[in-house]
C-alpha cells in the first residue's frame, strides 16, 4: 500500500535523494529549499545548507520562506554574510557540492533560461522580450561554480525544447567538452529533475537522456512532453516512490503544505 | 567631536537626487532590507529618467519602474522570489520603456566590489559563455557583445576569463537596521551587498528603521560594518523597507507585497497605486497609518525579534530623533 | 543536528600539518590577534621547512624563524611596529635561511581574497611601479621580474595595471576571540584579514581564546564573520595570542613582548626561549603558570573588556569545554 | 617667550599642521599617529581618522599604542573591519585625503625605501639585504592611493639619498610625470617633515626642495644632512615655532611623552 502523493512531492522527494550527507549545498526559494531540507531532514542530517545570501545554519521556521531573506529562514540562523561571501567565496570558487535551480526552459544540453522568451527568438540585435522572466540571479554562479548542480523544472513541451533561445545559466553549452573552452571549475548539471521523471546526461556528449520515470508517468508521456528527440540511458528504470518515512520527513518540511497544492 | 548627519527624508532627495542619475538601492534581496521610503519620496519628488543600478529587483525597483521613472537598469535577479515575476518591472521592460541589462547576482556584488575598489576591471569567472556575456540590451546591436563583459586573459596561465565593468553609482540610498545620528549603521540580516555598496557609491544616505546613540556602536564595533566616513547622510523611516522584511524589526507584508505587486501590473492600478501609497502620507505617523497600525503592530512580531535585543537600551525616542535632527544645520552642528 | 570539532592544540598539529606546508597564520596585526600559541605547537612537534604566508609578521612568525622552522615566507609586513623590527625573521632572513618575498599589507589581503574566490589573478593599482614589483627573493635572476606580479591590460580602457596571485594556504591556523564547539566563529577587533584567509585556505583551523554556547551565535549572526561551514577544527586555547592582545581579553606583555624580541635577537637568546616558553608547558594550565597567574589577571584588565561583556553569559567553563572535546571522535559524534 | 620643545615634537606639530579639518586621514602606529591626532586636537576636530586594519572613530586611551591593534586604539572605536576596507576601499580607491608614511631612505624623488639595505646595491639578482628592515607595510597602498601622503623621517645624510636601493612606497619615481605611466590615483608625496624642516617637491620636476627649517636649524645645516644636492624653493622661510596652543593640544595627546624623549 503505497501513500498519496502530489507530482511535486514526487520531483522534491526525487531532487532531495540526490544531496548526500555532509555536503555543502546552497539552496534557493521554494521548490529548491524543501527539497534541499527534505533531505536534511530524512537521509542527510550533516548537510550544510545555505543560500546566497550567505545564511549559514539555518532551517526554515513556520512556513516556505518568501524569499531567501525571509525572516522565516532569518530566526535561527548562526551566521549571516553577504552575497560576495556565499556566490563567490564559497560557490563560484568551486566549493559547494551541490546547487539547486529552477528553470523557465532548459533544453538539451542543460542550459536553463530564466531570463525571457523572445516570439520567434531575439535575432541578431538584441531585443526586449515578449516575457520578461526574473533574469539569472544566483543561477548563473551555481551553474558555473559549483561541482555540481540540479534542475528542477516542471515537464512540459514549451519548457524542454531543443535550444533556449537565451542561455541564463551554462549547461553544458553545445555538449561534449564545451565548458572546457571556458576553464568552469564546476562540473556541470548532474540531474534535470521533473515533474514526470528524471533526466541525466551522456557521459560523453552530455545531451540529456532519459534516466527515470515516476510512478503516475511513463517514457511514452516523457517523451511527448519533451521538444527534442528524448533518448534513454541504458538501464533507465522507474523511480521507487517515495517512502512514509521519506513522505513524513517532506511534510514535516513543508509545513504550510505547499506541494500538496501542486 | 561629531556631527549629527541626521535629515528629513523629503531634505535627503531633495538634496542628494536629480532626473537621469545613477541611483543604486535595492542591495538587499527581493523581500528584505531595501530602501523601499526612498523609492516613494523620489517619485513624490518627481524624479525620472533614472539609471537603476539594483543588485536584485525590489519593490523599490517594481514601483519606480512601473511609475516609468526608470530609464535603465542593470540587476542581477528581476523578480520577487515566491512573490513571482515583478510585474512593475516586467511591464516597463516589455514595453520597451525601462531598458534593463542582464547580469548574475555575484556579478552584481562583484561590480560593486571592484567600484569599492576602483578597479578598472574585475576578473569573472562566472557570466561567461552565456548570454549574459554574448548579449547586452545596452548595446543591441553588438552580437556577440564585445563591451559588456570582454575576455581578458589570466598573465599567469594564459586562460582567458572576463573582465565585469565596475559600478561607482552617484547616489546609493541604503536601507540598514539601526544607524546612528553620525551614520554609523548596524545591520541584521544577510548584508546581500550593502557594504560593497556603501564604499562603491559617491554618495551615501542611509535609511535606518530606527536610531540609537553612538554608545552602542561602540559596544558593538564588529556589526558597524558602515562607518560614518562613508555616510553623507542619515534618514530616520521606521518601516522603511516595507512591505519588505527587515530582520529583527518586522516582517514581510505579504498580503501587501501580493496587492502591490498585482496592482503594478496595469497602469491604471499603478495610478491608483501612487495615488494611496506614494501621495498618501506627510510624514511618518501617517505614513504609519497608512499601513495600519494593527498591521505594524503585528508585523513587528517577528520570529527574528530577539534579534534587536541587545540593542535596545540604545534607541532613542522619535523626540529625541526630532532634537537630533533639528540640531543639523547645513554646516553641521555638534551634537555632543 | 551538530557535530563537536573540538579538539586538542596537540591533535590538530599532529593530525593536519606536515614539514615543507604551506602554513597561514598571523592574519592579524603584529601586535594583536594572531595563533601565537598555535607556532608553539608546531615547533613542539619539530615542524620545519614551512613556507609561510602571513600578512603581516607576528611574534609566530619572528619565533618560527628564528627556529630555523621557515624556509619561505610571504608578507606585507615584516617588523613588530612600536616594538620596532622582528629580530627572529631578520636573522633569519639577514643569514639566508629564510627566503622573503616582499608584498604589501593590501596586496596580501587582495591575494587570499583572490584565493577565496579562485580566481586567476587579482588586480593590483598598487605595488606597480615599485620594487615590489620589480624585485623578486623567490625568483632573485629576474631583473625585472616577470612572473612576480605581470601586467595586464584593462579591456576596457587598455591601461595596463598589475595582477596579484592568488593564495590558497594548504592550512590555516586562525586566532579568533570565540568560538562555539561547531566552528562558528566571532573576532573582536579588526578583522585585519582573517575572512578572507578563512575561505583562501584549504583546511581551517580555530584558535580561540573563549568557547561559547551556540545559543551565542545565534543570538548575533551578523557578528560570525567565519561559519562553521569553512572550519576544520577548533581548539580552545586562552591567552593563544600571548604576548601580543586580544581585544576584550587581554592586552599586549609589553614586557614579553620586548624580551621575547630580545631573545630571538641570538641563537643562543633563541634555544633558551625555546627550552622555556616553547617546551616549557604541557597544557593551558601549565601554559597559563608559566605566563603567570598574576600577569594574566593583569592582562586581562584591558580598557576593552567591555566588548566581552554581551556574551559572558554564552562562556563555557573548562570541565564544559572538556566535556564537549571527549564527545569528538574523528567520525563525529553529535553533541548536541 | 617661546616654550621649550624636542625636534621629535617639532616634527610631529609641523605634520600635523598639513592636515585639515574634515580630512579623511589614515595613520599608521607612532609619530604618525601622534600628528594626527594633535591635528584632531588643535585644528582639524572633524577629521576623520582610521587605521589600515579598518579602525575607525577611534582616538588612543592610556598612551601611544604599540601597533594599530594594540587595545589602546581599540578601546573606543565606532567600527572595526578589515585591511581590505580600509586600505582597499578607502585608501587604493582614491578616496583617502591624506596619509602619513615613514622611512628608512627616501630620495630626491621622494621614494621611500623601508625593505632593507644592502651595502653596494642590490646588483642585477636579487640577494638578502644586509639589513633587513620593515617591508612595505601598507605605506606602498597609501603612496600609489592617498590624493596626497606626507613622509615623516629624520634628518641625517645616510637617510637622504640620491637615490634609494629600494623602491618600497613610490614617491615621484624618477621625477615629471612618471607616475602616470602607472596610473596611480593618488597624488604622490606633498611634504618630507623631518627633525629639521620642511621639503616639498618642485611643481614640475618633482624633485625634492628646501621650503622650511625649523628654529633649531638652518639651510645650511639642512643641506648638510642631505646627500643629494638640495635646491630651495622660492619663499623658502623658517617655519613658525610651535605655538602654546598646539604644544598643550600635542601633549595631551602624547601622554606617556614619547616625543619629549627625542
Amino acid at each position: 500500500m503505497i501513500a498519496e502523493y502530489t507530482r511535486q512531492e514526487m520531483m522534491a522527494i526525487a531532487t532531495g535523494r540526490e544531496i548526500r550527507d555532509g555536503e555543502l549545498a546552497i539552496f534557493g526559494v521554494g521548490l529548491s529549499m524543501l527539497a534541499g531540507f527534505f533531505a536534511q531532514a530524512h537521509h542527510a542530517p550533516r548537510v550544510r545548507a545555505m543560500t546566497e545570501g550567505g545564511i549559514y545554519g539555518a532551517t526554515p521556521l513556520g512556513g516556505l520562506p518568501w524569499g531567501i531573506e525571509c525572516n522565516r529562514i532569518s530566526s535561527n540562523a548562526t551566521s549571516f554574510t553577504s552575497a560576495l561571501d556565499a556566490l563567490g567565496c564559497l560557490v563560484a570558487s568551486g566549493r559547494c557540492d551541490v546547487g539547486i535551480i529552477g528553470a523557465a526552459q532548459v533544453d538539451r544540453f542543460g542550459n536553463v533560461n530564466t531570463t525571457g522568451i523572445w516570439v520567434g527568438g531575439i535575432g541578431d540585435a538584441y531585443r526586449p522580450p515578449n516575457t520578461r522572466l526574473t533574469g539569472a540571479g544566483g543561477a548563473n554562479d551555481i551553474a558555473c561554480g559549483a561541482k555540481r548542480f540540479l534542475i528542477m523544472v516542471g515537464h512540459e513541451p514549451k519548457r524542454f525544447v531543443e535550444k533556449v533561445s537565451y542561455i541564463s545559466s551554462p549547461g553544458y553549452l553545445d555538449g561534449d567538452d564545451a565548458r572546457q573552452r571556458h576553464g568552469f571549475v564546476g562540473g556541470g548539471p548532474s540531474a534535470i529533475i521533473t515533474t514526470l521523471g528524471i533526466l541525466r546526461p551522456h557521459p560523453e556528449t552530455k545531451e540529456f537522456h532519459l534516466d527515470g520515470w515516476f510512478g503516475f508517468s511513463s517514457p511514452d508521456q516523457i517523451r511527448h512532453a519533451t521538444a527534442w528527440d528524448l533518448k534513454v540511458l541504458p538501464g533507465a528504470r522507474p523511480v521507487p516512490e517515495p517512502s512514509k518515512a521519506e513522505l513524513a520527513a517532506l511534510r514535516k518540511v513543508d509545513v504550510t503544505g505547499a506541494l500538496r497544492k501542486g | 567631536m561629531s556631527y549629527s548627519k541626521l535629515i528629513s527624508l523629503a531634505e535627503a532627495v531633495r538634496r542628494h537626487t536629480r532626473d537621469g542619475q545613477q541611483y543604486a538601492s535595492g542591495a538587499a534581496l527581493p523581500v528584505g532590507s531595501d530602501a523601499v521610503v526612498f523609492g516613494r519620496e523620489l517619485l513624490r519628488q518627481g524624479r525620472r529618467d533614472l539609471h537603476a543600478i539594483f543588485h536584485c529587483s525590489t519593490q523599490q525597483l517594481n514601483l519606480l519602474a512601473a511609475a516609468g521613472a526608470v530609464a535603465r537598469v542593470e540587476c542581477g535577479f528581476s523578480g520577487l522570489e515566491v512573490f513571482g515575476f515583478a510585474n512593475g518591472l516586467r511591464r516597463a521592460v516589455e514595453e520597451g520603456r525601462t531598458v534593463l541589462e542582464d547580469y548574475s547576482n555575484l556579478s552584481m556584488a562583484l561590480r560593486l566590489l571592484g567600484g569599492a575598489m576602483n578597479w578598472p576591471f574585475v576578473p569573472a569567472t562566472v557570466n561567461i559563455g552565456s548570454d549574459l556575456q554574448y548579449r547586452s540590451a545596452f548595446a543591441p546591436d553588438e552580437h556577440p557583445a564585445r563591451h559588456k563583459i570582454p575576455a581578458v586573459a589570466d598573465p599567469f596561465s594564459g586562460r582567458e576569463i572576463g573582465a565585469l565593468s565596475p559600478l561607482r553609482p552617484a547616489l546609493a540610498g541604503i536601507h540598514v537596521s539601526l544607524a546612528d545620528p553620525l551614520g554609523n549603521a548596524i545591520m541584521l540580516g544577510t548584508e546581500w551587498s550593502r557594504f560593497e555598496l556603501s564604499r562603491a557609491a559617491q554618495k551615501v544616505i542611509l535609511v535606518a528603521d530606527a536610531i540609537v546613540d553612538t554608545a552602542c556602536m561602540r559596544q558593538f564595533p564588529n556589526l558597524v560594518r558602515i562607518p560614518d566616513v562613508v555616510v553623507e547622510a542619515v534618514v530616520w523611516w521606521p518601516f522603511g523597507a516595507w512591505p519588505q522584511a527587515s530582520p529583527g524589526l518586522y516582517d514581510a507584508d505579504e498580503e501587501h507585497m501580493k496587492s502591490m505587486n498585482q496592482a503594478l501590473a496595469t497602469e491604471e492600478g499603478t495610478a491608483a497605486y501612487l495615488k494611496r501609497f506614494v501621495e498618501g502620507y506627510s510624514d511618518v505617523p501617517s505614513y504609519l497609518d497608512l499601513i495600519g497600525r494593527d498591521r505594524v503592530r503585528q508585523l513587528a512580531q517577528t520570529s527574528t525579534a530577539f534579534l534587536i535585543d541587545p540593542f535596545r537600551r540604545w534607541l532613542q525616542t522619535p523626540a529625541e530623533i526630532t532634537a537630533l535632527s533639528a540640531s543639523c544645520s547645513p554646516a553641521g552642528e555638534v551634537y555632543r
